[in-house]
């Protein structure tokens, strides 16, 4: 999915907290966001969700304006995640029933994903007795799970061990690869970035201040801004 | 004496007389009017509790209430025999009357005439429908010997048991288009506001004698016997008769109660 | 005091006796408020969950209006709806007044804003969180109502419990439009008052108890319910 | 329906008469309402939030006895308070019967336990979170007790607004305790009951028209201070 | 403040979660936990902060079972911040105020904190308006700012900004070696537990496999499951 924004702003009370000019993501794309704290990532990513509304301003999926089909194609990962109060299976084969999978199909498709994550032991379990790791595995397994057109996520793998985060990524990169699902990672990792994005959005203060490709964003910027906060990346 | 002015509340002032009847009395208007004139002769304040006959002789079977004013002849005097009060007066009465829906379905007022028995007999053989009080008053008591008069123990689907106060029971019979026994008071003091009429009044059967007593004053040291026998007195001079003979002549044309203490 | 303790004596014996006309009032009592939860129910969780998660002009009046009738009296819904089924009133014509089905209205008017008002404020603090996860997942409008019942089912269950036990224990609406008709309309809270009126506290309190046991084992129910969670 | 009408109508010619009868009986109303709310809420907010965070054998059992207490009949309630404080009843000797202090205490029983079931509830949700919270930042009891008030302060709001608002449109406790005393303990519900059982319905929606406007008051004066967050 | 920890035992209805013979943290150590998710460190570190029970066992600070007096001197910075419901000058001011330091103080104090951290422009936000990171960082602050004996962290970095988390380490640094705190940091983060960390505990499956130096745990391990995981963590 393609998705253009134009003039978007967005405040809070007085507080103005995001303001693009212009910035398109191509299909397929893998996009990373970067940028400090309170940068406005997560508020991008919400919007963009369609899941908070905007001050001004246009954002395009695919040349058409936001509609309830174009939700339907698209899923958040939130930086917090919110599992539904039940077993981690029915979690995972929500949105499956949604789409009217048949019974059948969605106990394997569920099992097989748990698998490839290395998480089956954890599918009878309540949710809310999860870790905090183990509920964003969770959270990232039920957005994979119906392969949709573009995948949003917020710091998805914060929580992560590295053994899993491996697993993890290589699955969010297979859905880059071969569903063509285009996606917008949000992460503080540099060396999350470096192996998996093509392109990097870097904001701050609710402003985009560098746009392009992955090596000449993190190793060459052009932006002074930039340059520091890579600097500070890469020596941590 | 001087222990009771301690108490703080009523200081210079006589302690105030609490007043157990039935809603029908207080319904009417009469105890407003009586009582303040009352308040204004002797500085008494008398608190009305309007329950039903049934509770109005508990409060005063357990001291609650240091006077009770009730109509319910057979069960006062049962009251006074049990050492519970001192001595019943009669002090007025009314009447009961028969209503029911103006269009009279059953002809009561022309084939019983004043007969309330015949009434209710014509009701029980049409199974029309009548509307018992049912909560053991003072009406519930007289409607509950019209019956017995006339041979009949009232059941089945025409005979509703309504189980509340006087008001309520008119209203019940108002929308049932039911016949039903109410006090003259209750039902002049609703008259504009319901489509029933009269159909038996002026039977002697249908005399409604309201009777005063004193609580026993042995039941606990709170009792203000004092103060009821005062309103006692009162009540039964001749000045309050005169008043209670009066109530009414300027809302509806005539006397609402009689006086008739002896 | 020995009253009290008399009462509870007596409400062991009545229960005990089997008397036909103390167990049809109790059975009355629990389809009269059970049926006016229920309707009320199938009202309410849909209006107080779009009242959590929609926004719309007014809303705040809409809101304090609900609250505003959360404390409506009995007595004034009672009224209310007698004048509207009594015989001359609009839907005097179905002549409902003094039935069952008439004290089912009224309760049911009285319990509707109870439950909006729970459910709204359970959906105002987490309906949000749902109502958008719902969406990033691809439900439609249909589905995310399901999820936020779903999600929201401990506040329900709150409202419906809070919503019924004011129904059970309210007397005043009852008494106006069902008439506390012997063998009809007559329900545990009318027979109390009527109990008590009479100078009959014993069995008054007696009747007392054996609603306040009944209350119990509901309670205990849905508890054990809950547990499961 | 005209009687609806004309209600409404009365209402504002009522208020606008400036009866003095009628406006101490809306005074001591309000007074005896919001008494009862408050000596409830002393009680009730301690013992929710303890039920919500301490863990005890019986626990249960209490809470659920809590739930039943919710839905306890008015009529009870002021019956047994009745018969507690009645001359001859333990407590005769204060003379408290047919007194606005005895409606007071009437009215406290029945919202103890609503205000207390709606603070447990929301303590359950959140507040082993913030009595953790409390614990790792070094407070003692008592600051952990008002931190928790601080913030759950929205459920306490909730659980005084419902406690008050059954509080003052009951009329089977006050009507019993305080005997529905012209000039002395003569309340809105009360008037409203005896104007309806008089047939004086127009009246009677009058005076229930003030009290829904009374609440609709306060509602809105707690919805500004709640929206100040 | 010394740990000792003899015997514990932690269960959630069937599920064992918790499994530690014996484990001693020396006074004034800076001692890392690392290990997959789901391994129990969060457990650990609330059973130790007195806020969950255990199912059996003996947990010794400084030679003394726990009681009020020890509460009061450790905190816990959870996995999830939970912030007051007020300003975060309130929510940093408040462990202050519980000890009765006065006014004029705890103004200072907390204004020279949030300078520090690089955080004053947040000082009177509302705390439910703030990013992910920047509730990480006021937690952190509320947990520095009234010096307790023991500090135990648990992924307290792990939303944070690489700039932010520069700063955040040298506070947590400073605490242990200026007033000699005794620290405990659940870390996904080799990195992060190579600058930082004195000791490192591998947990795994409610088991500690591993204890001793950093170096020793890092680089050479004895037991094979923390190699792997080690060297998992090392290319990450
Ligand atoms: N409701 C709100 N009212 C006021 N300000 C808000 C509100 N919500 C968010 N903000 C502010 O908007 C800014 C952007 O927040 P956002 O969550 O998008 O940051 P972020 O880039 O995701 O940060 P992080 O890396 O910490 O997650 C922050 O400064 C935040 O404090
Ligand atoms: N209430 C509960 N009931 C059952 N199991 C629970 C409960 N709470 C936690 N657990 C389980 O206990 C184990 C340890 O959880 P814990 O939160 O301590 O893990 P962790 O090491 O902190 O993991 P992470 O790195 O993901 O935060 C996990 O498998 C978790 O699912
Ligand atoms: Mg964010
Ligand atoms: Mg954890």
């Amino acid at each position: 999915m393609e998705i253009v924004i134009s003039n978007l702003v967005k405040n809070y009370g007085q507080h103005r907290v995001l303001e693009i000019e212009e910035l398109k993501i191509a299909r397929g794309s893998f996009c990373g966001i970067m940028g400090p704290n309170g940068a406005g990532k997560s508020t991008l990513v919400k919007i963009l969700g369609g899941l908070d509304g905007v001050t001004s301003g246009k954002i395009y999926y695919d040349g058409k304006e936001s509609s309830g089909d174009v939700y339907q194609n698209m899923t958040v990962v939130f930086q917090k995640p919110y599992l539904l109060r039940d077993t981690v299976f029915y979690n995972i084969a929500y949105p499956l029933m949604l789409r009217k999978v048949a019974k059948k199909e969605i106990e394997t498709r569920v099992r097989q994903l748990a698998e490839e994550m290395a998480m089956e032991d954890l599918l009878y379990r309540k949710a809310w007795t999860l870790s905090g790791g183990e509920a964003q595995k969770v959270a990232l397994a039920r957005a994979l799970v119906f392969k949709p057109a573009l995948l949003l996520l917020d710091e998805p793998t914060a929580n992560i061990d590295p053994a899993s985060m491996v697993v993890m990524e290589s699955m969010i990169k297979q859905a880059n690869a071969k569903e063509g699902t285009t996606i917008l990672l949000v992460t503080h990792h540099i060396h999350q970035a470096k192996r998996l994005c093509g392109d990097i959005v870097f904001m701050d203060k609710g402003k985009v201040e560098e746009f392009g490709e992955m090596r000449e964003v993190i190793f060459s910027p052009r932006n002074i801004k930039t340059k520091w906060f890579m600097e500070g990346e890469i020596i941590i | 004496k001087t222990e009771k002015a301690q108490e703080g509340v009523h200081i210079g002032e006589n302690p105030p007389v609490i007043m157990a009847t039935t809603t029908s009395t207080e319904n009417s208007g009469l105890l407003d009017d009586l009582l303040s004139k009352f308040k204004e002769d002797t500085g008494i304040e008398v608190k009305v509790i309007a329950v039903g006959t049934g509770q109005a002789l508990k409060l005063g079977e357990n001291g609650e209430a240091d006077v009770l004013l009730v109509h319910a002849k057979a069960s006062e005097e049962e009251f006074v025999k049990a050492g519970h009060g001192l001595q019943r007066f009669d002090v007025m009465y009314n009447d009961f009357v028969l209503i029911g829906p103006k269009d009279d379905p059953l002809k009561i007022k022309e084939r019983a005439g004043q007969d309330i028995v015949r009434a209710v007999t014509i009701i029980a053989v049409k199974k029309g429908k009548f509307i018992s009080r049912g909560d053991d008053s003072g009406t519930h008591q007289a409607e509950l010997k019209y019956w017995e008069m006339a041979g009949i123990a009232p059941q089945g689907n025409w005979y509703i048991s309504a189980g509340k106060g006087m008001g309520e029971t008119i209203l019940i019979a108002n929308e049932m288009l039911g016949y039903t026994l109410s006090d003259r008071a209750t039902y002049l003091s609703m008259r504009d506001k319901i489509d029933l009429q009269i159909v038996v009044e002026g039977d002697s059967k249908l005399y409604n004698q309201y009777g005063i007593i004193a609580v026993n004053p042995d039941k606990n040291d709170r009792i203000n016997h004092e103060g009821a026998q005062q309103l006692i007195r009162w009540i039964l001079s001749e000045k309050g008769q005169k008043l209670i003979g009066a109530f009414g002549k300027d809302s509806y044309g005539q006397s609402l109660f009689i006086p008739n203490a002896e | 005091m020995r009253e009290i303790l008399e009462g509870c004596k007596q409400a062991i014996i009545l229960l005990l006796s089997f008397d036909q006309e103390v167990y049809s009032i109790i059975f009355l009592s629990l389809y009269v408020s059970l049926m006016a939860t229920f309707f009320a129910t199938l009202l309410a969780i849909p209006v107080g969950i779009l009242l959590g998660i929609k926004d719309f002009q007014w809303k705040n009046i809409v809101i304090r209006f609900v609250y505003t009738l959360m404390s409506l009296p009995p007595v004034i819904a009672g009224l209310v709806v007698f004048l509207l089924i009594s015989r001359k009133g609009p839907f005097g014509f179905l002549g409902l007044v003094y039935t069952p089905t008439a004290m089912i209205i009224a309760q049911t008017c009285l319990v509707i804003p109870i439950i909006t008002g729970i459910v709204y404020n359970g959906t105002k603090e987490k309906g949000k969180t749902v109502q958008i996860l719902a969406k990033t997942l691809g439900a439609d409008s249909r589905h995310t109502l399901l999820l936020l019942m779903k999600e929201l089912r401990i506040d329900i269950l709150t409202g419906i419990v809070t919503g019924y036990g004011r129904a059970v224990s309210e007397v005043g609406a009852v008494m106006i439009v069902g008439g506390n008709i012997k063998g009809h309309t007559r329900v545990m809270t009318t027979t109390i008052t009527m109990l008590q009126s009479m100078g009959n506290y014993e069995m008054a309190i007696a009747l007392g108890m054996v609603l306040l046991g009944i209350s119990f084992t509901v309670n205990t129910i849905l508890y054990y319910y809950q547990r499961g969670e």
